[in-house]
């Protein structure tokens, strides 16, 4: 058991945030989610340079084979800065799920691409109906001469507006399949979508849309695949929510010290003070559920749960009273578009209703500890 | 004591619930749905004001000699509640609540005149000008100058946070004339044309994608002193007037009730999963216990109502307990419903007003405008007097 | 729409208040709590002379036909002063169902007594497994020769211990009907129960008890009568309940003026006072859902519920809030059962768990207002 | 990074967990369990130490060299889980935790032979004496006074809240040997033998129905000079690095989660009508909310282990968010349980201690504890430093 950072994650830290405050500024920002594709080649390409887009991926695919700790650490400053460039949906879940169950050269292609910050795979599963019940898609493909048809609709494909290439779920025989599906492919129509945190998403509709034998990734335990995948992806949103609320935490301190009222500056009342000091409660807490969450992504799958879903849910709850609080103490300013507070506020929203909102997440923790042997079990696991 | 209507008061209430039926259209109803403002719409708020001069039912809280209705506080309570229930556009706002009685009690007779009917009937719509980018709940910090100069004043500074700015006609603000004695006591208030040389206009866009507030810049613009009200160093005391002006007058029984309504039926359909999110046994306690918040507040109102009624004064205790308490139950309200969104939560229309885009069903409708509504409702807590004041005002009461 | 309590209203008030702080402080009612009985005699001879036990009847049964709003003010000052004599029990519960139900001879025998204080009525209806199904009880009564002979167990008799009779209810032909039972009747068993406000309940077994034919009450519509007995009881407790918030209020205000802490009174930080102004904030939620119970009880069922059940669900809420802030601002002096503090923590606890939970009033509410019309239907009623 | 044990570790673990099950009596686990207090009945706890005494495992957080176990703090941690998974009397208090490192940093080599295996044997059991009635929060105004006399100190004034005090045998205490200069400065740290003329003991019962708190009163007591710990002056600094002292070592996660676990074989039993509390699904969310605060309280717990260990400091806002979320999850597992009760909950049993009355089923025992431990729980966020002298800590750190 050691839950000490190590030199090099400590680094990988510090040259995140140092990046993104010297070339993600609030502003930048601004400009960027203004533009017509919502999204900066530029700023792919440096991430691509630092060796984010390589992070997660083995060495023998071309990657940093960074684990989980290293995504949280990108992942709290991506939340800090607010970053709408899909790093989440692109490398954390589409890329490794194309780890996990690409073929040798599905992997080479799309990868080395990805890493390259040349090419955005984005995944397509849930649908209006799936909800939380990530079996529950009607998409399908059927069999043709020399490989298959795809159709079906996917709705709110994150990362969707600024992907060349789709990781599509369709129930082939019955069996939930993925398939790799170019953006230009015919037959598929993509409707971008603009989110509430800033971002793009896409509406993507599939209509017999023709693909060869080479589509279609490996894998019987999809299923499984994807939900460990939603799970990674669940992880890194909490850690970008603890970013979040560190920075609202920190926002709202300095706003409290610089801000005049009544003769002595806003943090000189101790009433305002107590209230910070419940914030940053809220901020040390989630930052322990984030942590769990990041270090249970490997375990077994109900120890997953209990980490990831755990997080999800405990860090829906706190992360929208400190950004109720951070509006609350900014006063008016805070509830402008003109201070990134709002944004902060609308991305912690955001996350609250991706992947499974924080009641599901909830209930989901729920049955896991339904079992008294999880529930009363300690967070230290025996050695494998 | 008793909760009971008269017989008059029933038959008053059926009135307005005929002329609601009657003259509330249905394309103002779906304007103020989509609206996720405190305020309507000003064309939405004008053309329904207009609809309701021709009643003489604009300003229900005047009394008949200005052109207001001259009804009791219970006639005021019973328009108030049906009103909300039908849904109307809520635009009684500063010009209506909060310039007029200024003028009825420190107005001379030829402002009364020339400024109260151009209210009624929609000529002017007034902005406030209190706020500055200094001073928030600081009132007397204040800093925006006048300087008399013959006839006029000359006005240099800015006012922040002025709800509808940008469709005004008017100001009416609170300026520093003079910087000796405490600093209360060189406030002067004045109306301000913002048609003016000099005015600038910079809207602000708040975190639910409204253009509601601007901030306003004052560049040696030209005020004439018959544009003063009361004397010079007067404008603090006006302005406690007229925060003490609402107490036991102002309802928020009926929008929170309706807010709650509309709530319901929201939950009452399925989402695109099949479940109703009113069988969500955890969904329906929260919704449960914000009905007993709506009837505690309800109960509060009428009883400060009852007491004003009377001749008594509500105090400051329960005054500020519902300035609290209803921020807080529509802020509870607007996130429920949210919560109900799911993935839908993530997409955002940017379009304002919202009321323009294509029409949908009732409920897709509700669906689509859920996040502006609570990302908007956290400023109930601020505006106003914020949530922090009221509970300092609470403070001192207990302490004294 | 009258909401202004009246002149006699106000003097019934201060007599109240005035009353039980001359006869009633914490040192003597400590004493009746220690004492074998947990009854002070001449305590209830008084409230017979000062009209209390005559209040809610009718003129012509010789009460003083008080109503719920006279009832309520007694109740605030009851729950101030902590009393533990049973004026809910044997007044308003029993008296008023044997006012309602009581044949002519019924009502001249029980009421006279209960009004000269000679005469300490209490129901028992609610069996171990009624929970908050009014319906379900399971004591019998059968015919005999000359009356009935009832049978069953009742549980947590409130007022039960100082009760001279009791008004048990049992199943007659399938019917829950009343009947009146001396408390020495052959065949009725009574053992005291201690309650955790300090007053006393007992637990009543009957078997076979033999009663005559005039101990049978009124009314095919028992169980109706039952239900708006109780709710006229919750009503009564939901002001209780507010009588003990103010006082929390006002102790904690008094003790933080005085308290001197790092050289200046505990009332001197800003935080603090915030958190009175919350406790005062709740106090008057309480008060306006206590007076919509209190304004209710009369008026038709779905009315009643939405009041009573509402106001027992909000003030089973915010008065826990309130006394555990209370406590907490007390510090250590809070905790210790020296003060009147710990003592309207514990009746708040008993009165959550009396008459339904929090949570059973909560769910009769919403079942209510499931009713459209009851949810967004105005408080103000028409005349009828 | 990872949760992962040594294999050592583990070895550990199953070793502490065949100690356990071996030695800790049904009884004395019953015993805790009808315990609504924060530390065992006397007679309990002593009992249990012996039996820790004769494995040598009265004190995991001391060195060896003192009789402790000389355990990492992952070993203590994982014996602590231990201890509180299987229902162990809580008996290290103010002897293990508070005099003994006071004795081991401060104590002279006389003192530290002669009282520190009186602790481990239980020969000694000693109180606290910080509070006094004038000074909570605010130690350092305390006024007891000590007057040197010779050899010896004479010390008159009052402590209150000590807990255990009536089964102690001797109290250590701050006392005021010096008026002059800052308050803090004339404060020093002494042993009192609790059976010496002038002591006097009153009894104070909490609002849980157990007498634990006492107020102690000294009237000329007489305290060698050779049972001063430190300089004349010093108790302050004492003082604070006993505060200090438990960062990163202290450990709640263990007796929150055998409380959960209770929680849950309690809401699993089926109530008097039927109904399980686990199936209804209010209870069941707040108990998982609640399952998800001890997660990550317990993470927190491990980071700062983690981090003493590699020889950092957890930080003062990690250390007093544990604080203030320890007692707050407490009191909400405490409170969930009581609301189990319904009717029952007014049921009182005024015996104590609650383990001598007749044996019942877990079950029925577990609710005739339930509203005590509640009440209980609520000086949790009070002792030991209040919530609001955490926020105050919190605070600090932020606007540095």
């Amino acid at each position: 058991m050691d839950l000490n950072y190590s030199d090099e994650q400590l680094l990988l830290k510090e040259s995140a945030d140092r990046f993104l405050k010297e070339r993600y500024d609030f502003d930048k920002r601004a400009k960027i989610v203004a533009s017509d594709d919502g999204f900066d080649a530029g700023i792919w390409a440096e991430m691509a340079d630092l060796g984010w887009l390589a992070l997660p991926f083995s060495e023998e695919n071309g990657g940093l084979g960074g684990g989980a700790v290293e995504i949280s650490l990108i992942m709290e400053a991506i939340g800090r800065a607010l970053v709408v460039e899909p790093y989440l949906a692109s490398v954390i879940l589409a890329g490794s799920l194309i780890e996990k169950l690409g073929t040798e050269s599905q992997k080479a292609e799309i990868l080395d691409g990805l890493i390259a910050g040349t090419s955005r795979p984005a995944l397509a599963h849930a649908e209006k109906q799936t909800g939380f019940d990530l079996g529950n898609i009607s998409a399908t493909a059927v069999r043709t001469g020399d490989g298959y048809a795809l159709s079906g609709g996917k709705p709110l494909v994150l990362g969707g507006a600024a992907a060349d290439i789709f990781l599509v779920s369709a129930k082939l025989d019955g069996d939930i399949r993925l398939f790799l599906v170019p953006a230009d492919a015919a037959g598929l129509t993509r409707k971008t979508a603009k989110l509430v945190d800033g971002s793009r998403a896409c509406d993507l509709s599939l209509y017999n849309v023709p693909l060869p034998a080479s589509a279609l990734l490996d894998g019987d335990n999809t299923l499984v695949e994807i939900e460990a995948a939603y799970d990674r992806a669940n992880a890194a949103l909490a850690s970008e929510a603890v970013g979040i609320m560190d920075a609202l935490l920190d926002a709202t301190v300095s706003y409290t010290k610089e801000r005049v009222q009544f003769g002595k500056p806003l943090a000189a009342f101790q009433a305002l003070q107590h209230r910070m000091a419940e914030m940053a409660v809220k901020c040390q807490e989630a930052r322990g559920s984030a942590l769990l969450a990041t270090l249970s992504v490997d375990a077994l799958r109900s120890m997953r749960i209990r980490g990831v879903s755990g997080a999800r849910a405990k860090i829906g709850k706190v992360s929208r009273v400190v950004a109720q609080e951070a509006i609350q103490l900014h006063g008016a300013m805070g509830f402008s578009e003109e201070m990134p507070i709002g944004a902060w506020f609308r991305r912690l929203y955001a996350i609250e209703n991706t992947f499974g909102t924080t009641a599901d997440h909830l209930k989901r923790y729920g049955e896991i500890i339904r079992d008294p042997a999880v529930l009363s079990g300690s967070l230290l696991r025996e050695p494998a | 004591m008793d909760l009971l209507m008269t017989e008059e008061e029933v038959r008053f209430r059926d009135e307005v619930r005929a002329f609601l039926d009657t003259h509330l259209d249905e394309s103002l109803k779906r304007a103020e749905r989509l609206n996720p403002s405190f305020l309507a719409d000003p064309n939405i708020g004008l053309q329904w004001q207009a609809k309701l001069n021709e009643q003489g039912w604009v300003a229900p809280s005047w009394p008949k000699q200005y052109g207001g209705t001259g009804w009791t506080l219970a006639e005021r309570y019973i328009f108030d509640q049906e009103c909300e229930r039908a849904g109307e556009p809520h635009f009684r706002g500063a010009s209506i609540k909060m310039i007029a009685p200024v003028l009825m009690r420190y107005g001379t007779d030829e402002q009364k005149a020339f400024y109260l009917p151009r209210i009624l009937n929609g000529e002017d719509v007034w902005a406030q000008g209190y706020s500055e980018p200094g001073s928030g709940s600081d009132l007397a910090s204040l800093k925006t100058k006048a300087m008399l100069n013959d006839d006029h004043y000359v006005v240099n500074g800015s006012k922040i946070w002025s709800t509808l700015a940008h469709h005004a006609t008017r100001m009416f603000a609170l300026v520093r004339t003079a910087d000796t004695g405490k600093k209360q006591e060189g406030i002067t208030f004045i109306l301000i044309d913002l048609k003016s040389p000099g005015v600038t206009i910079r809207p602000i866009r708040s975190i639910c994608g409204t253009h509601e507030f601007n901030q306003v810049f004052f560049d040696d613009v030209k005020v004439p002193v018959s544009d003063r009200i009361g004397e010079e160093g007067e404008g603090w005391d006006i302005a406690k007037y007229l925060l003490e002006f609402e107490r036991g007058g102002a309802f928020a029984g009926g929008v929170l009730r309706a807010m709650l309504t509309r709530l319901h039926r929201l939950a009452c359909e399925p989402l695109p999963d099949g479940r109703k999110m009113i069988d969500d046994p955890l969904f329906a306690a929260r919704f449960i216990e914000i009905a007993t918040d709506v009837d505690a507040n309800d109960m509060l109102e009428l009883a400060a109502m009852s007491k004003v009624q009377a001749g008594g004064n509500p105090g400051s205790v329960p005054s500020s307990t519902m300035k609290i308490e209803r921020s807080r139950i529509r802020q509870s309200i607007a996130e429920l419903a949210a919560s109900i969104l799911g993935p839908d939560a993530l997409r955002w229309e940017e379009h304002r007003p919202l009321h323009e885009l294509p029409e949908e069903s009732e409920i897709d409708e509700g669906r689509k405008v859920a996040s502006a509504v609570y990302f908007n409702s956290r400023s109930q807590s601020i505006f106003g007097g914020s949530n922090e004041i009221q509970l300092e005002i609470i403070a001192k009461t207990l302490l004294r």
